[in-house]
């Protein structure tokens, strides 16, 4: 016998790391995040115009981009189909505003709640459906939302050409028609969804949809009603994405169904796998890279997606998990 | 009476095209759970090599016939070989990855083929040389089908039932399947999963090679974000007959574009697209996994 | 140093109608470096900011913002009336002249004063349109297909109306999917109404598959596009078969019979070796130069005195004719003309007939 | 006292194949009862059919006099029935705390509004259950390992870790899938002690299990089953010497390995 | 002469260690068994000799040939088959197919006959074998996945946990099966949970323990060794993983 048998307690390494040096990790990041929210208060003081409508425009899309994060990073459902919730809160903003004279606040809660309702509508029946084949069903509604906003539904949606000369909003009697006036209404939205997006994850129901993506029947067995939980983050993402399309009919002044394509959701879906899954930050990032970037590099025009192409490879080559992962336990 | 077999000669063709399109889709997500969203710009990248041959050798001389077989070889081969390019360097390196990082992977290779296509090509529409196959149509019942519409609709189906065969009934192919389901355990078999995945990424490349040519002979002109559009609607396809299923993707390429030609010419052309999807919805609603696709039932 | 002016161009650089928007850009840039060679406008450089709206809606506000922010005085373009449409009320507002060739008559509905056509409205070429189906070709049956674009739709609506006043019996009208590719369905379901023409008022990009799927189909009916059918392209696509298409516009590049275009053309070529895609990069051009003219008058870039300056000028001498500008900014005093497709993709004016000599 | 658990004439056919057919028994409350038979019986299949992830082609299933057939899994997990699987499945991306932190659902009283706004109400649950997430993994030894990713833990740990998940939702019933499988003598031996526990803390256990170090030494009563059909009933000394048993499944000997050479 | 040798191999998964310097020889005809707890790096072994993993360092040779760096493809062709871990049969194909590919490598005429014994020594697969494999119970995808490994005829056969989850009738045919198929001339590198049956089956045996072999010997004296007892067989563990009492 060449060696001594070891207990057997010593067979199974323990790291140093401990939940709670993990949680001081978490809050430091969150520091981080907040002070950076914070310094984009100043946006409009330090920068010009261009780059205001660009910051402006960041938001609105983090906020879509997280709302999708719901669905897809965190439920872990392939939506593709989700620039049609955010089409239906800006059309739902542009009817209000333009053809029924509502002011661009009253139009807001309406934005959201049409927008969950199509989604929680939506999700009921098809939920049923996994992976891919609900991803092509939501490209599918994606399509026929497009279309019929296309084909100038029930004669108030304008056609290809949508709805023009959006008002802008009124708040305490103040016009918010300045473009800083109009970024900080985004980035305020913006602040507010982040708090909101940070609480669910530290809530029952945001842990309830990470354990459906890891193992749906797993937690149907330990009591998840896995229907009513998807359907839900359904809505709420839904929801979400109608609040930002308001800002976006603001931020643009026009609503057009070109701006709800499918192609948008599948560039908000890559922002969600770009920037990694369910992690707030890393999705942040991936809206600057996949929205922003090409609006800056709008000099080099025909090349300018040729390269987005190559970096989105090159990112998912070197990063898989995406630029910033969620914080997690690596397996 | 006629109106209604010219729809459905107008679908089958159609149909026959997006079929070998999402073939390649099939066999490419049948091994590596891939939704190779580069696909369709590959088809079209075809479809601009087999034109450039084809005008660079016009006025050669040579028969027409002899000239559109030339191009459709040098568009198989060098589509296949940007196939197993792409698959080597964007793919390869997210095997072991979340499944969803091959995709964007695919999402950005399709980018850069859609825009090298444009810098080398142009923006605009290229149009294909008339004249290269017999103009010949026949008329039947009030219907007139043309000779390209014919051999679109044979060579899918030929295509299909030699790649059915192939996978099913060959040794080679039961080796794509297995790799197709556990690659470890593939190569605990005895299997070159590299080799087998790098010949998936030459016959998906070629039926779209083949497919994408077709769409330039038939509509005769190509422009460089088709691509996009087919490869959407042939990937609906392969989904619509089961994904992983060859016989799948066939039926479902031929359904889409007889909806298609149902939807317009009986219903509402502008409404086409949106009835499509809802049939396509409706129907994965009753069968969730495609109309062929697997149901094995999940064993706990 | 003196700063520049700057002058924007909204156009689809890639997407569709790439060729058209890169026409007009080349178009414009040829102008702007013309202008400076010759020492600038009122002493100062011009400088040409591009930016692609991708011919969408979206695109194109996103565009104007980027264009408003740059500083620009007066931008021309977009190609597509969508495009112009939803870029048109945010010049409005920042006061940036904009002058294109949409022709969709919603561009001039609002009453923006720095709106700008470059082209003749579609009421205008959807009169003459029916005059033409109706009275001079004496169609039966007409059917009328459209895309969804702001422009066809409008123009498609325009010339029913037109049509029906002349007692003309429409028997159809469908829409069709711009950038789609397959129309054998729609059109089998017209051939079985057996229509003695088929008016399609939408983009040349869809007419030219249109009219040779039609051949294809041994579709008898005669095929009349609208104006954004005039490009080059429109008998590549259809090859054979566009022979003996009928397409209205204004008259095209090479029918230009005056001396300053085919100068321009000369100098277009001599530059970009090709001619231009269609009259459209001529009407553009009108429209920089119109620009150019007023800041010159003006000596300045006050956008109300430019407005005011194009609002009242008088027989402003284009390259595709002279014009002015009514107080909407409708472009005033142009003919349409309705022309054949030859076999050999040129154009042959067959209505109204051209006078001998 | 009526059973806890009670399957009637419960049956369940994959295509041609009757997986399980007219099976009856009963697991009264407090016990430890196992079923077992060979490789196919069934067994794997009546534990579907019991917690909804299969649905009964026939018969019924009643728990706590209540009947449950055809009910969906989450229903029957809110009724008391917990259960782990004969190939693990923890929640991959997870640490050992979080597995175990989703037995509890069940008890969370939060509303998906709630925790989105972060009420003082929610953040208190939220510490309560993360309280009793670590006293259950100090009950079963596995706070050292609380912070590890789940999966990459070796096998016999991993199957704790399930089991700890399963006890966070303070079940009626638990149902095990071989819990012993991948596990040596010793590991079974210490196995057993904790189903022990488990019966003493309250809650019946109704286990599937190949290692009769484990079936004959914990169970008040075992039901076997071949072909899914009931083939002998009784507590251990009765099953070990029943020679359809012995034929169908034990072998000619229970101590086999001696027969081996 | 050895059959299989493996000095100094060291494996890692990222930073953590599993292998950290293991070496052993089997000898033609010999049956080896590997035990060690859970964790201990057993499948971690087995899969790198099968070319599933990529030492960091170290070297096998199987018949005097290196294949440290040989694919896994290529080392089945080389005559090393192995029944894995989680059996790992393909769900979505059949029984008979999963056979077939067991037999991949070899040439076609072949294939039946080794059907036929395969068959025999696992009835169950006969009365299954149109069914999709991934249907299968867990006992008869373990079946199949031995079976599928024997179908490829290997010179030497890894078998990890090959025990898991049968009925006790089955394991005894197994290792009954084992000694015959050993007879035949296949070696048997064997990981078992069940030390016992292990131990009496096997010539020799090993044992790992955090990725270093602490243990090693005749399998008659390692079945006497005191450790051996306490650790595997039953004894008391000193492992606080008595819970709940
Ligand atoms: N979804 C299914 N489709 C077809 N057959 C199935 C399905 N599920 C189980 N079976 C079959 O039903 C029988 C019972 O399977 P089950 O898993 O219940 O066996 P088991 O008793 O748990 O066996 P083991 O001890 O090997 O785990 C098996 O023959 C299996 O092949
Ligand atoms: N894919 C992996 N990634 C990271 N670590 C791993 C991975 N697979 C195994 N390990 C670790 O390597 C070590 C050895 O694992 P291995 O699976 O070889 O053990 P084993 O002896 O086969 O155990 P068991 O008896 O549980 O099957 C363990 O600490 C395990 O946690
Ligand atoms: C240039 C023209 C073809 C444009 C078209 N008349 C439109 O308004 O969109
Ligand atoms: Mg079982
Ligand atoms: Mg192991």
């Amino acid at each position: 016998m060449d060696a001594k048998l070891k207990p057997l307690s010593q067979s199974v390494s323990i790291k140093g790391d401990t939940l709670f040096s993990r949680r001081i990790g978490l809050k430091g990041a969150r520091r981080i995040a907040g002070g950076l929210w914070v310094l984009g208060l100043f946006v409009p003081a330090l920068f010009d115009n261009a780059w205001i409508s660009i910051a402006a425009i960041f938001a609105i899309y983090g906020i879509v981009a997280l709302s999708e994060d719901i669905i897809l990073g965190r439920a872990g459902m392939f939506d593709m189909g989700h620039a049609g919730y955010f089409g239906i809160g800006a059309y739902v903003t542009a009817i209000l505003n333009v053809t029924f004279g509502w002011p661009i606040f009253a139009t807001i809660p309406f934005a959201i709640l049409v927008s969950a309702g199509v989604g929680a509508l939506l999700a009921a029946p098809l939920i049923r459906l996994r992976g891919d084949y609900l991803l092509v069903a939501t490209i599918g509604f994606n399509a026929i939302f497009v279309l019929a906003m296309r084909n100038n539904l029930g004669g108030i949606t304008g056609g290809s050409g949508g709805i023009t000369d959006i008002g802008v909003p009124f708040l305490f009697g103040f016009q918010l028609a300045s473009q800083s006036a109009m970024f900080w209404l985004d980035w305020v939205v913006l602040g507010i969804v982040l708090v909101l997006m940070r609480n669910l994850d530290a809530s029952e129901f945001g842990r309830t949809l990470r354990y459906l993506k890891q193992d749906e029947l797993a937690s149907t067995t330990l009591g998840v009603d896995s229907r009513m939980v998807k359907t839900l983050a359904f809505a709420i993402g839904a929801g979400l994405a109608g609040l930002a399309g308001t800002l976006f009919a603001v931020q643009i002044s026009t609503v057009s169904p070109s701006s709800f394509v499918f192609t948008e959701s599948v560039t908000l879906f890559a922002i969600v796998i770009v920037g990694g899954q369910g992690s707030i930050p890393g999705v942040l990032l991936g809206t600057a890279l996949m929205f922003i970037l090409p609006q800056i590099f709008r000099d080099f025009a025909q090349y300018r997606y040729l390269i987005f192409g190559f970096a989105m490879i090159a990112v998912m080559v070197l990063r898989p998990q995406g630029l910033w992962p969620q914080r997690s336990v690596r397996a | 009476m006629g109106t209604f077999i010219q729809q459905v000669f107008n679908g089958l063709t159609v149909g026959g095209i997006y079929a070998l399109i999402a073939l390649g889709y099939t066999m490419v997500y049948g091994v590596m759970r891939l939704i190779n969203f580069a696909h369709g710009d590959l088809c079209i990248l075809g479809a601009f090599i087999g034109l450039t041959m084809l005008t660079s050798t016009a006025g050669s001389g040579h028969p027409g016939p002899a000239l559109l077989l030339l191009a459709f070889v040098v568009a198989i081969v060098l589509v296949a070989a940007a196939g197993v390019v792409l698959e080597l360097v964007a793919y390869r390196p997210l095997r072991k990855a979340d499944r969803l990082a091959a995709v964007i992977s695919a999402l950005g290779a399709s980018l850069l083929i859609e825009n090298g296509i444009m810098l080398i090509w142009g923006p605009e529409v290229a149009v294909f040389p008339s004249g290269l196959l017999p103009r010949i149509t026949w008329h039947a019942a009030g219907a007139s089908i043309s000779f390209v519409q014919v051999m679109i609709i044979v060579a899918s189906i030929f295509l299909m039932a030699a790649l059915y065969l192939f996978v099913n009934h060959t040794r080679f192919g039961t080796a794509i399947r297995a790799a197709a389901i556990d690659q470890d355990a593939a190569r605990l078999m005895g299997i070159n999963v590299n080799r087998v995945i790098a010949i998936v990424f030459v016959i998906g490349p070629t039926l779209g090679a083949v497919g994408g040519l077709f769409i330039g002979i038939y509509y005769r002109e190509a422009y460089f974000t088709m691509g996009w559009t087919y490869g959407l609607y042939a990937f609906i396809a392969a989904i619509l007959g089961g994904i992983g299923n060859i016989p799948g993707a066939m039926l479902g390429g031929v359904l889409l574009g007889l909806f298609n030609a149902f939807a317009a010419g009986y219903v509402s052309s502008s409404w086409q697209n949106a009835i499509t999807f809802a049939l396509l919805i409706a129907i994965l609603l009753v069968r969730p996994t495609g109309l062929l696709g697997e149901r094995v039932a999940e064993k706990v | 140093a003196v700063p520049s002016i700057k002058i924007g161009v909204q156009v689809p650089i890639t997407g569709a109608y790439a060729d058209e928007g890169q026409g007009i850009e080349k178009a414009v840039k040829l102008l702007a470096e013309e202008q400076n060679a010759k020492g600038g406008l009122i002493g100062r450089k011009i400088e040409v900011k591009v930016c692609d709206d991708e011919g969408k809606a979206s695109q194109a506000a996103i565009c104007a913002r980027q264009l408003v922010d740059d500083g620009v005085v007066a931008v021309i373009g977009s190609y597509t009336s969508g495009a112009a449409l939803a870029a048109e009320p945010i010049y409005a507002r920042a006061k940036v002249i904009q002058t294109s060739d949409g022709t969709s008559n919603k561009l001039i509905e609002k009453g923006y004063n720095t709106w700008f056509g470059n082209a003749p409205p579609n009421s205008a070429e959807a009169k003459f349109t029916a005059h033409y189906l109706v009275d001079v070709r004496h169609f039966k049956h007409i059917a009328v297909m459209t895309d969804h674009s702001s422009y066809a739709t409008g123009l498609a609506a325009a010339v029913i109306k037109n049509v029906e006043a002349d007692h003309g019996d429409i028997v159809d009208k469908s829409y069709i999917n711009a950038s789609a590719q397959n129309f054998t369905p729609i059109l089998t379901k017209l051939k079985s109404m057996h229509p003695d023409v088929i008016y399609f008022s939408g983009y040349y990009s869809e007419g030219g598959l249109i009219r040779a799927q039609m051949v294809q189909l041994g579709m008898k009916a005669t095929f009349v596009g609208g104006d954004a059918n005039e490009n080059v392209a429109f008998a590549k696509i259809a090859g054979s078969a566009a022979k003996g298409a009928i397409i209205i516009n204004v008259p095209a590049p090479q029918d230009l019979p005056y001396p300053a275009a085919k100068r321009f053309l000369a100098s277009y070529k001599a530059k970009y070796r090709e001619l231009p895609p269609s009259i459209y990069t001529l009407t553009n051009a009108d429209g920089m130069r119109a620009v150019m003219q007023a800041i010159e008058k003006t000596h300045g870039v006050k956008p109300t005195k430019i407005e005011n300056y194009l609002h009242h000028m008088k027989e402003f001498d284009g390259l595709t004719g002279d014009f002015t500008w009514n107080r909407r900014g409708e472009r005033i005093g142009t003919a349409f003309t309705a022309f054949e497709v030859q076999g050999n993709g040129s154009y042959r004016i067959v209505y109204p007939k051209p006078k001998a000599g | 006292m009526s059973a806890l658990l009670e399957l009637q004439g419960a049956g369940i056919s994959f295509g041609g194949l009757h997986a399980v057919d007219d099976l009856s028994f009963a697991v009264e409350k407090g016990h430890i009862v196992a079923l077992i038979g060979p490789n196919g019986a069934g067994k794997t299949t009546v534990f579907n059919m019991i917690t909804g992830v299969y649905r009964p082609t026939k018969g019924k299933v009643c728990f706590q006099g209540q009947e449950i057939t055809g009910w969906q899994p989450h229903a029957i997990a809110r009724a008391g029935i917990m259960r782990t699987f004969q190939t693990i499945r923890l929640f991959p991306a997870m640490s050992v705390f979080e597995n175990v932190r989703a037995g509890g659902h069940l008890r969370a009283q939060q509303y998906w509004w709630q925790g989105m706004l972060s009420l003082p109400a929610q953040r208190r649950e939220e510490t309560a259950l993360a309280e009793r997430t670590h006293e259950i993994l100090c009950k079963l030894d596995l706070d050292r390992f609380a912070n590890e990713p789940a999966t990459s833990l070796p096998y016999g740990v991993q199957r704790r870790v399930e089991l700890a998940r399963t006890l966070a939702a303070e079940p009626k019933l638990v149902i095990l899938d071989e819990p012993a499988a991948g596990l040596n003598d010793a590991e079974s031996s210490a196995l057993n002690r904790t189903i022990f526990g488990i019966r003493d803390s309250g809650i019946t256990v109704l286990l599937v299990e190949h290692d009769m170090n484990v079936v004959m030494n914990v169970t008040d009563h075992i039901v076997v089953i071949n072909f899914g059909r009931k083939i002998a009933e009784g507590n251990a000394a009765a099953i070990r010497s029943n020679p359809q048993v012995i034929e169908a499944y034990l072998g000619r000997d229970e101590n086999e390995a001696e027969n081996v050479t | 002469m050895s059959l299989l040798d493996i000095a100094d191999l060291r494996v890692n998964y990222g930073q953590i260690e599993a292998l950290k310097g293991i070496s052993l020889t089997v000898s033609k005809r010999e049956i080896i068994a590997i035990l060690g707890a859970n964790g201990a790096g057993k499948t971690t072994l087995m899969r790198t000799i099968s070319g599933l993993l990529l030492p960091r360092s170290g070297t096998i040779h199987f018949d005097g040939v290196g294949i440290t760096k040989l694919g896994a493809d290529r080392i089945v062709r080389r005559g090393i088959a192995q029944s894995p871990e989680g059996r790992r049969v393909f769900g979505t194909l059949t029984v008979l197919e999963n056979l077939r590919l067991g037999g991949f490598t070899r040439p076609h005429g072949e294939i039946a006959g080794s059907l036929d014994f395969v068959m025999s020594m696992f009835p169950r697969l006969a009365e299954r074998r149109g069914q999709f494999a991934g249907t299968l119970s867990g006992g008869e995808q373990q079946m199949l996945a031995i079976g599928r490994a024997l179908m490829a005829k290997p010179r030497l056969l890894l078998l990890d946990e090959p025990s898991l989850g049968l009925a006790p009738i089955i394991v005894q045919a197994i290792f009954r099966s084992l000694r015959q198929i050993a007879r035949t001339g296949v070696t048997v590198l064997l990981v078992e949970q069940n030390a016992r049956m292990a131990l009496k089956l096997a010539d020799r045996g090993y044992v790992l323990e955090v990725g270093r072999i602490v243990l090693t010997g005749e399998a008659d004296t390692l079945l006497g060794s005191s450790e051996i007892q306490t650790a595997y067989l039953g004894g008391e563990r000193s492992d606080g993983a008595s819970l709940l009492s």
